[in-house]
């Protein structure tokens, strides 16, 4: 079904129920339309929220890519997870206080999002082949990048050299925990350098920067991809469009920042649609695996005495079967 | 060791900070008197007391710097800068290499060769200007992508070539412009840092000014982080942090506490390797003396790394900050 | 092999080059008569002559080809370009990268991994567009030095994942001007000759129509060269040779034929290691068999060196342009 | 003596020679002045030849660099030289004629130059530092690159490669020979091909680029050095002023593609003046033997079949004792 026809389709009902809005229900039916119906930042239109969560969260009318959580995004996006450090959290180096301690920023931050920090990292499958990644949650303190982000993503990218796996991390972040200070910093270099421990081992690391990501993220791990991508509508830099017009006393261009804007001027790869995404990561992981050969992953989770998850080892034999399939071709 | 008087401030054109004002005014008094040549026992008395209370004056200044006040120290304009360090590490030798390959020679960093303790070292550095002109021309040492792309080629030569690597760091951090985002200065920045980690030449890093954000760590990856006493670095500047944080940039000062970027708070976080030690007041009132702790504290460096492989500089540097961060696991 | 048939120019939308024109006067001619239904033998007879004159023509025309009328072809508007090949190699898999990461992405140079004979392969191409408003958008496939750091960008992709580069080559060259100048665009062609010389995969290189001096040479080191049939390639074109040496460009035509510049030429010189047959009038009559001829050569071409380490790809490219040079010595 | 007091010095005597002149001298005294005195092409001074020279053939009044040929730039650059390929020439592999045969141009070239060909390569010695060089002449045929061009610079890599010595390359030229073709063109894949194998052995790779270097020379090695240095004054690019004004249809300005331009567009490290030249690619090899700690060349010599030239000898010596009076400073 073209966006158009499910537009047509869905039209009927929408007004109704708009209609049913406009005529005075009480109180109780304005919050169960709340809960069932999503207006769309972009174009206004009212959707049924579960037919905006069947479309990845885009709108399907206009388009507009919804901010998603990580556990979402891995939905979206794996067909199996395993999660690593789960258990892990920030505690409060510096003993800041700016107008509240940061411990109860980070108590607040928890409780809000359901999230322990703003990243979840874990080994995952995509068209069964399996990948390190690290997805980050904006909906944790803005996604910012404090000592927990680093660690977590550092382990993800040593752990992808240990399994012998290419790397995914998906970025969403407003830039650097300033709460940590100087701790926030050194997560950049932190990451940064196990990434030049997987360039070397010659392993395939491929990004995708989601609205937004900004300052130290993008300063560090968001622009070492391999092959970066960008999705739809997302706004990628490094210094914040505020920021940059107090400096320069003027107003920057309406689409400065944005994914295409990126891809105009040479910095990201690909600039996909949500819905575009899954099998375009496939397909690279697909391309990335042949020339490289690499992959004895069932072997190194021996090695690291885990069980083997029956995903992978799936995957596994998915991988070994395809330089004879691609030759069928 | 060599070393050459820098083209220094004088010691009366050295323009005084506010928390310096009553010393200063105290001296002027002590001098007036001392000039007055008039022996009476009842001036040499009173010309010792205000000796001892300049003394006191002088301890209870600069004995308990507060982070605002080195925040000022670090950002005076007369501070000693990185092409002032470099002629006076090596007098004779300094070939300065210019330009990205690419189209530009961003004068934001400036980088070349100097010959130190009979070693050929890569030097690159934050400038910041003496004076607007020089300023101006320095971009206040804040870089565009095109700088760190000129510093990582000349990275790369030092590690072709075998050379240590020094880097001199005093800036606001990158510049925020137009230009700078259209071409790429996240990307530059990261890439430097990734390519910094993967060096084979021992790398030392000396904050002497102000250190401030990605800015500073796109040529800051280092075996040692050196700071001057009262350098500072940090992840955003204090009015930044502050007008984020508290809504308003008239909290730098605390915002300038709360982030803990002192060389001394950062010693004791393990980020900084060692304190370099300045003249009482700031650099800026012995530049000859400041560049010989800098000078002392690089042969240190250098006599510490030495006999160390590619291999173990490189796992030195990858230890170093992989144990940099504080969190809990359960 | 899969291979979609090409968004190809339709027969009678093709434009004929001056020297085809009789061709196509008489052609008309027998499609009127066949298309008059007159069956009677005056006719019939008619028919058979002409269809005889024209097979005569035909040979005359296109079986001794000039090098100035294989220009001429080289450089059809219609002629197969890099988007339209790549397309037909590989319907089911093109991943295009764009940019240089450093502030542009240079659409005169396109490239992108393929899937070919269930192998990825990177693919760089110097592209000219359909028609002017592509032309503009491609810059008539005349690359800056953005274009040229895109495509080594690339090129290192493909070394560091063991995939097989191809590089299609059709440019009157890089681009003279004054941004090109000022971004270095003779270092940047410089780098990339030095590390193609220095890749550890495989390389093959079509000159696909015309391909000209250093811009070609940008994207043209290669373990082998292939030329289309009536491809041309020369270190200077025609026209710039007999303005500098003639003193005037109306003598471009001898200066094609004094410099060796088709297929055949470089052949017989050992720089080009096989020709790609053509479609009788050009590439342009059949997309189609036209990119068949280049896959079935690029499967060869792959078969050649598979097995070949990293060492004799290297070494095998270097030897080959080692002995490429005509002198004496005493 | 400052240029000042030199020009003080030397005005009475040249003003003198111009009144004589003024009054009318025959033709045979014209000759002689010709040959003894050299007019700036830049602020007309007339000088005497004899001072030019000694003053590296740069005016002493406005600093002008004047052309010098090959074998004075060695004689002005090394302490000692040995030249390799002395007898390669061009052969005719296009059999070109455009308004004359190659081949009598290049015999014609041959005679007014009194070179074999554009380049002239070799061992020497810097500051008591061996050196592989090739310095190319722009008095035949315009410098213009060709086989024998690319051959013997091609050789004179490979030998620093074999002797484990540094390379520098000088250049002027306007291009590539068309005269012959193809093989022209590929005689920059050659050259950047064995440099190539010298970057992948850490040698030092160093270029001198001299009034003018264009087209090929740029592309090619012209701009692969380690250490770009443009001598003062020169002008360097890929395409010509006259195609880049006739192709945007645009005036260039006046210091377009001079050194000092190409350095503000990052292109080059050093900008030198004549005089300075020496003892900067001196100071340059000392820094970069002292970090390589490469050079046996001696050695090399005797491994190749080849008698030890004295000034390597004494080199050799000179070099071994300089980690030690490094320590001196
Ligand atoms: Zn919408
Ligand atoms: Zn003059």
């Amino acid at each position: 079904m073209s966006l158009k026809d499910w537009f047509a389709q869905r039209k009927e009902s929408n007004q109704a129920e708009k209609q049913l809005d406009a005529d005075g229900m009480n109180r109780i039916a304005d919050e169960q339309y709340a809960k069932l119906w999503h207006q769309c930042f972009s174009c206004n239109t009212n959707l049924p929220k579960k037919d905006l969560e069947e479309n990845l969260h885009v709108c399907p009318v206009c388009g507009y890519h919804n901010r998603i959580g990580a556990y979402q995004r891995i939905a979206q996006l794996t067909d199996a997870f395993v999660e690593w450090d789960a258990g892990m959290a920030a505690t409060d180096p510096l003993v800041f206080t700016d107008t509240e301690p940061y411990v109860k920023r980070v108590a607040d931050a928890q409780r809000k999002s359901k999230l322990k920090d703003a990243v979840i990292t874990g080994l995952g499958t995509i068209n069964e082949q399996p990948i390190a990644l690290a997805v980050m949650d904006f909906a944790y303190m803005g996604g910012s990048m404090g000592s927990v982000v680093g660690e977590k993503i550092t382990r993800a990218i040593e752990q992808g050299i240990a399994l012998n796996v290419p790397v995914l991390v998906i970025t969403a972040s407003g830039g650097a925990r300033m709460q940590e200070g100087m701790f926030s910093l050194m997560q950049m270099v932190k990451t940064s350098a196990a990434l030049a421990r997987l360039h070397d081992a010659g392993l395939l690391y491929l990004t995708l920067l989601t609205e937004p990501t900004f300052g130290g993220v993008t300063a560090s791990y968001g622009t070492l991809g391999d092959i970066i991508i960008a999705e739809e509508g997302a706004r990628i830099g490094f210094a914040g469009r505020r920021v940059i017009e107090q400096t320069i006393h003027q107003k920057l261009p309406a689409d400065f920042q944005t994914a295409g804007y990126l891809q105009k001027y040479g910095q990201v790869d690909r600039v996909l649609k949500r819905s575009e995404i899954k099998a375009e990561i496939g397909t690279l992981l697909r391309l990335h695996h042949t020339s490289s050969g690499k992959l004895p992953l069932a072997q190194a989770y021996q090695q690291l005495n885990l069980t083997v998850p029956d995903a992978v080892l799936q995957a596994e034999i998915a991988l070994h079967k395809q330089p004879a399939m691609a030759h069928n071709h | 060791m060599m070393m050459s008087t820098p083209s220094a401030v004088s010691p009366e054109k050295i323009q005084p900070l506010d928390f310096e004002k009553p010393l200063i005014a105290l001296q002027k008094q002590i001098e007036f008197l001392a000039n007055a040549q008039n022996n009476s026992e009842g001036i040499t008395n009173q010309l010792q007391t205000l000796q001892q209370q300049a003394e006191a004056l002088r301890q209870q200044v600069y004995g308990n710097l507060l982070p605002a006040q080195r925040l000022q120290i670090a950002r005076h304009p007369q501070r000693p800068n990185a092409l002032e360090v470099i002629q006076a590490l090596s007098p004779d030798c300094w070939i300065e290499l210019h330009g990205d390959r690419a189209g530009a020679d961003d004068r934001a960093i400036v980088g070349g060769i100097i010959e130190f303790e009979g070693q050929p070292i890569m030097v690159v550095g934050t400038q910041k200007g003496r004076g607007m002109k020089e300023n101006l021309v320095h971009n206040f040492g804040m870089a565009n992508p095109e700088g760190y792309r000129k510093a990582l080629r000349l990275f790369e030569h030092a590690n072709k070539f075998n050379m240590p690597i020094l880097t001199l760091i005093d800036t606001p951090g990158a510049y925020p412009g137009i230009e700078g985002e259209q071409h790429a200065i996240g990307h530059a920045i990261a890439l430097n840092i990734r390519e910094m980690a993967r060096m084979n030449v021992p790398i030392f890093s000396v904050v002497m000014g102000e250190a401030s954000s990605g800015g500073a760590l796109g040529i800051g990856v280092a075996n040692h982080i050196y700071m001057l006493e009262h350098a500072q670095y940090t992840v955003i500047s204090p009015e930044g942090c502050a007008s984020i944080l508290w809504r308003s940039a008239s909290f730098a000062t605390q915002a300038a506490e709360a982030l803990k970027i002192t060389a001394q708070d950062l010693t004791t976080f393990g980020i900084c390797d060692a304190i370099i030690p300045e003249p009482q007041g700031g650099g800026h009132y012995d530049t000859q003396a400041t560049v010989e702790a800098i000078a002392k504290q690089l042969k240190a460096g250098l006599e510490t790394f030495k006999g160390y492989t590619a291999e173990a500089l490189k796992n030195q540097r990858y230890d170093k900050y992989r144990s940099i961060g504080a969190f809990t696991e359960i």
